[in-house]
């Protein structure tokens, strides 16, 4: 490519970045508040939302800690958390960091980030309970962004009891 | 009512120390579940006992040349399969200086070198060479007389049945199928039925609970209908699904056998009431969660097995899988729950399944509602002053399609209490 | 002086296992703050005999149906109040297979259920329901010869006092006024003095040490004038201020009484030497934090009881709380702060109050330092070689209002050996 | 809004998203050297900052782990810390992500951010002492950006012992 | 084959609360490394017995008034010196109620002043001052016979030889020559050869293994060829290097000595076949970390010095340093690693120093080695069925240049045995 | 300096902040992957590269954990640990926040960092196993960043076990 090509692209991926920095802090806020229902709106309808634990990932083992093919699924999940599921009250504090925009190809972008998840449970100290990445498809749906797909390879693959909110 | 149950300084509040079993078989004991001495006694008594213990699957180790880190009770042991297909179960520690020299989940070799002096093992767990032997320039090295063959590593009988691979130190053990007795063997068999399978993956998670709890929650058809508010709202399991708990007749196996209905479950208004969390009107929006192809020859749709000591196998619909409890200390344990489907599956059908174990898993809706809920349990015989737990539901005697009971835990504390030698 | 203190094989290094009490009553044992079989035995002794054990405040559970978690000595139990307004206590574990049901730091509710299986506890702790109590279509459920009041959650007996509310599982136990006896129950009375309370908020911490280490430090005014320069440096306590240390008859509650001066303290040059902190220059940005508003009818603006085993209640110029000591072992505990103002307090006030509140807290000038100290101290007595601690300041018949003293302390453990029936 | 409108709007939160990065990653640095008198500069003179656990704020308890109503209250604790506190050496590492500008009207803006404060001490491993969320109201002083209000909301609501310095 | 090492329930597992040693002389038993009671046998027969535990270096302390913090045995300890240059070893616990005062890694004081009551303490480690001794006003303080000389801190005797402290509680101890024993001291002094040393830093990490499996793995020539192919291929250290491994005649102390060869090593087809991690190829792109400048009157490149109980002493090419052990319990020690040049090397010497400094410490290429197989072979003897490992390697009347052996091994736990008094 | 100089430097900063951040973020995501070769090539031919342990470094004590002078140092070790090193199988996971850039003087840049590295061993919960900051000096190379030197002093000096990768 010619210099100036390269400048654009990489002005273009910046700007991208910053977009996507701005979708994942509103997402993290969204589930730090357990507000799952908003957080299906931050996909698009046939999204696949995949949580996997990379020693799975690793050897080709498809099995998701979760696995949603698309909105429905997710909705399944979020109508379950609220309405159905027993669990102990928890804080959930999600930051996202090492946001990078990898590729930008018309309306679709694929992005990358690191995740950590600290969670505080009643009368505990707060601790990690999941470290993991992000490898994320964006399309841009008139101006706004969302997810296509959300693959989290998580490294705390011995999962300390259960996960009990999406990440 | 005001002045029952006063506790009173010498209320009952048992010494934890002193391990006398209450008469009354309802009553359960605390210490069995927190004290670090019996937890050692279950190390001779029970893992290392004339006990089958689960270590693995077949198609974990489908070729030979593979491997899989496994344990047997809390023990670290290693299930290859050598080069002529045969199965072994060895101890994950080298016999120089005590390595555990293997640590990789899983991989495919022809040998283990401990790193530490490279101390070299087959697939057997025989120790095959010792690097500098003879020595260097004739000085040091082994003693002549050394013999490489009395320094493998330990291994464990091993059998199979339908893909299912278990271990023991017992030397004049008694077949599977005679281990497991009629009535559970069958269901066995119904589920592992010699077709072959396919790994999907490895959940792993650590429960900060005793193992037996886990075994208790699976012998326990009272809870699914109030804790697991999912099932019965979407009729996998209601109270009024035809079901089946069968023991064996040392009540340390169990069952738990339910026929799903079609369509919405049918609850009788006064079950309805007893289950406060049930709710008509959930409705999914992704159904195909919870099609169900039939795919054994069985007329159960869900079966729950609980296998002695450590095994659980479920089959739900289509959903697959082993559960491995790995005792960490008696307040703790790890579980490597193993999902699998068929060899056969087409694409479709494997995504299927795991559509479906999204149910299932430590962030499933039931594996979230039970992880919880021993933990919770756990919390209150670890925390609380001492006391007798109850298992006073149903009756010894009943026909086994009676839910509301708890009559397979009460069967399996017998049977432990027996093999423990408590008096 | 070299030779001296010389430290040698077989100097004093106490077997912790042999736990005989050092005659000299100056001298205290390490064993006592690091020992399990010495906290197991305070269980039993102190937290489950005759003692009144503090649970929470009538402002933290003001109308019916409020309950919090609480604690009595390590063991987790619920205070709640009941729709007539009755205060019970009882423990926080389900009768049936042993569930600590309730995980919510503070709620309203009209019964507890139980997750697991749904069994439900009324206000009071008796058991009110079962599900499928009588099974389904007849088959399983509870015995028929089943008593529920056999099942309720074990309670507490219930006092309180000025708004202050005790538990004991002591049958025959008497009133709290006769348990503060007069000199402490007088001060105690000046701060509970009957106007109603209004709850600020709760501080929670974990402090790595024993919990008797935090009664010794508010019974210590020594440390006050040397370790809190703050303190001293703004005149809240110095030790020329008029003070007062009270105790029981008993030893084991006590009182640190002070009265402010006005304006910059009056520190003799001599006494300053001694404060090797002593700072006279220090002015403060925004003075508010130390107005104080007479709001008790006492001499002294400064008040901190310690009442036996688990309470401390500080009153501090417009400062007022309880602190509840949750024992976990020998080697920490967990402390839960209650900070409270008055139902007719205005903003301006309550704003006073928390601006002050600064001053203590888990991250006030005195918190930080008090708890960073008895760190420092567990670290000493559970990592060093086994030695005797000194309390030799002061007399046993001293005038109360002297300060360089460790009288209280001694007091404290007088009484602590006794109870603890250590030879 | 117009579509323009909004693309202005976001810029505009952008512009200031990246600004308030810069001033809590400087923040966190003067906290992290435990440099409080500089700490206090970052306030305006009738800010309030406030340390609240995250049980005594939604329970509408208004407690404060710290309390500070405008800067002398701030000036004073500076002080006490490098002054009269004893406490062990420590070493602390604060990390602050997720940093969203939420509103601008006129010269203040209203933000919001995760905070992770990472403590180290004498022969012990690294531990998380505290996590939580800033809730700020910034307003722009000629060109330059101070605190009028930093909210502090923890969900490590059981103490590790005791917190020595402001988050 | 199949049926050797058939794991049976009565095969030796042993019961680790029984000790009884082994007759056999190579084999090891698992419980030294892991129980509780043994560890505290240790301390009172070992730490505190009749040896001297190595506290630090002279260039540490080089100036009056420095202090670093240390350990004897899991002992806090205090080591200064004082106005008049003199060294002292005292326990880092106040007099008082015993707090843990020093809490700075090092520093510079003419006293300690202990924060909870400011008692002060010179740099001996006499109690010198204590405030308000006489109390206020006359009323209160310290009883008027209380003799401060009777409650400084308890200190240690102390030596020192070539710039390294000792300490013992031990008081007719023999002199660190005679301790050491003439094999070792000679090979001591040619590393601490009276030039004065300069203090490069320290590295600290914790190890999750047992204290004498690091002094194990420092007499064990055999894993150096095998596990650190870093050292094989670049000939720092391989089985054709001339070497030898001296012990002292009790076996407590060793050395490992080796002298590089120039260029590339030469290690025979047969030795390569024995080390399966042997890499011919390997060049490095900088290859100044390896350069060796002669610093020292000895013929050996590469000096290891194992000195029982807790130190060990470095000195390969021109690296230099020092390890402290400092157990933790059974299964847990911390290391303090202390790096050191000559007070005259030149920047360009300091920063090879650095430079080599590369290949050791806990990020080097020895140290993640011997750091990970340590931690693998602790998780082995922790986790897996009791069984003896086996120190079959070379003889004990060998010629100490030997090096396929484990003799240094053998000799350190006769003596471990004898001086624990184990049967 | 004139308020446009004083805007202009800040603008300036701003977007070295930005271009830092895209460096880090790559540079982590290396590190993670342990491509230690790649890892190598971040950095000039005369690079600097030191991992100090914070009480070494503030008592003015120059060892270092890693010390490299120059890329060929750091290409031995990147060959050492892919080809000669044991350790135990391990996840990464390299989280780098609070970028700032501090100067800028022609070719040379001037940045900090903070990082947080959690490492996840086999059937164990991920832990924290360092936090420290960056003390960087980059160089423009034709429009590409390197690194000419980055110091890495980290708080949690007391370690567990040993670090096996570069931070
Ligand atoms: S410990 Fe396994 S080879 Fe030495
Ligand atoms: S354990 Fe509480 S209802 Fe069963
Ligand atoms: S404990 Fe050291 S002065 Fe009191
Ligand atoms: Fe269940
Ligand atoms: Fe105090
Ligand atoms: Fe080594």
């Amino acid at each position: 490519m010619m210099a100036t090509a390269i400048q654009d692209k990489k002005a273009a991926l910046l700007e991208a970045r910053m977009e996507i920095e701005e979708f994942n802090y509103a997402y993290a806020e969204t589930l730090d508040a357990m507000d799952v229902d908003r957080w299906v709106e931050y996909f698009t309808d046939d999204a696949f939302y995949h949580v996997i634990a990379r020693d799975n990932a690793e050897s080709g083992l498809p099995l998701g800690l979760i696995y949603c093919e698309g909105k429905a699924m997710m909705k399944d999940r979020a109508y379950a958390l609220l309405n159905t599921e027993m669990f102990a009250p928890r804080y959930l504090h999600l930051s996202i960091t090492n946001t990078r925009a990898l590729s930008i190809d018309g309306k679709e972008l694929t992005a990358a980030a690191n995740y950590t998840l600290i969670e505080t449970l009643v009368e505990e100290t707060s601790r990690i309970q999941q470290v993991g990445k992000y490898r994320d498809v964006f399309i841009r749906d008139n101006g706004k962004l969302l997810l296509k797909e959300r693959i989290c390879t998580y490294d705390s693959v011995m999962i300390d009891n259960c996960l009990v909110f999406p990440v | 009512m005001d002045g029952d149950n006063r506790l009173t300084a010498n209320s009952d509040r048992h010494n934890s120390t002193d391990h006398t079993w209450p008469t009354d078989e309802t009553r359960i004991p605390d210490w069995i579940y927190t004290d670090q001495s019996v937890y050692e006694r279950e190390i001779d008594k029970i893992f290392l006992g004339r006990h089958w213990n689960y270590v693995g699957l077949e198609c974990e180790v489908s070729k030979p040349g593979n491997y899989i880190r496994s344990y047997v009770g809390p023990f670290p042991v290693i299930l290859t399969r050598d080069a002529e297909g045969e199965l072994h179960v060895f101890e994950n520690r080298c016999a120089h200086r005590g390595v555990e020299f293997c640590r990789e989940y899983r991989g495919t070799a022809d040998s283990f070198i401990c790193p530490y002096h490279n101390w070299t093992y087959d697939l057997k767990g025989n120790l095959t060479a010792i690097p500098f032997r003879r020595g260097v320039k004739g000085k040091g090295g082994a003693p002549k007389d050394f013999d490489m063959s009395d320094f493998g590593l330990r291994r464990f009988h091993v059998a199979t049945r339908g893909g299912v691979i278990f271990a023991t130190a017992c030397d004049d053990m008694e077949s599977v199928e005679e281990y497991l007795g009629p009535e559970i063997c069958a269901e066995f068999d119904a589920t592992f039925d010699g077709t072959e399978f396919k790994l999907l993956g490895i959940h792993r998670n650590i429960l900060p609970s005793n193992w037996k709890l886990y075994q208790e929650n699976l012998k326990d058809p009272y809870h699914a209908t109030l804790l697991h508010t999912y099932l019965t709202t979407f009729g996998l399991f209601v109270s009024s699904n035809e079901s089946n708990i069968p023991t064996d007749k040392t009540g340390r196996h169990g069952g738990l056998l339910s026929r799903r209905s079609d369509g919405r479950p049918d609850v009788s208004e006064e079950d309805q009431a007893s289950m406060q969390a049930f709710k008509k009107t959930m409705k999914l929006h992704d159904p195909r969660v919870l099609s169900f192809f039939r795919e054994v020859n069985s007329k159960w749709s869900g079966s729950v097995l609980t296998i002695f000591p450590t095994l659980t196998a479920l089959r739900q619909t289509n959903i697959l899988n082993t559960r491995l409890l790995v005792p960490r200390g008696p307040n703790e344990f790890m579980m490597l729950w193993t999902v699998f489907g068929r060899v056969d599956d087409d694409d479709e059908m494997t995504r299927h399944r795991l559509r479906q174990n999204n149910i299932f898993g430590p962030a499933g809706f039931l594996g979230i509602e039970d992880n919880e809920a021993l933990k919770f349990l756990q919390d209150g015989v670890r925390k609380a002053m001492p006391r007798e737990g109850l298992a006073v539901l149903g009756e010894d005697d009943e026909p086994t399609e009676t839910i509301i009971t708890e009559r397979a835990i009460r069967g399996m504390y017998r049977y432990y209490r027996d093999v423990m030698e408590f008096g």
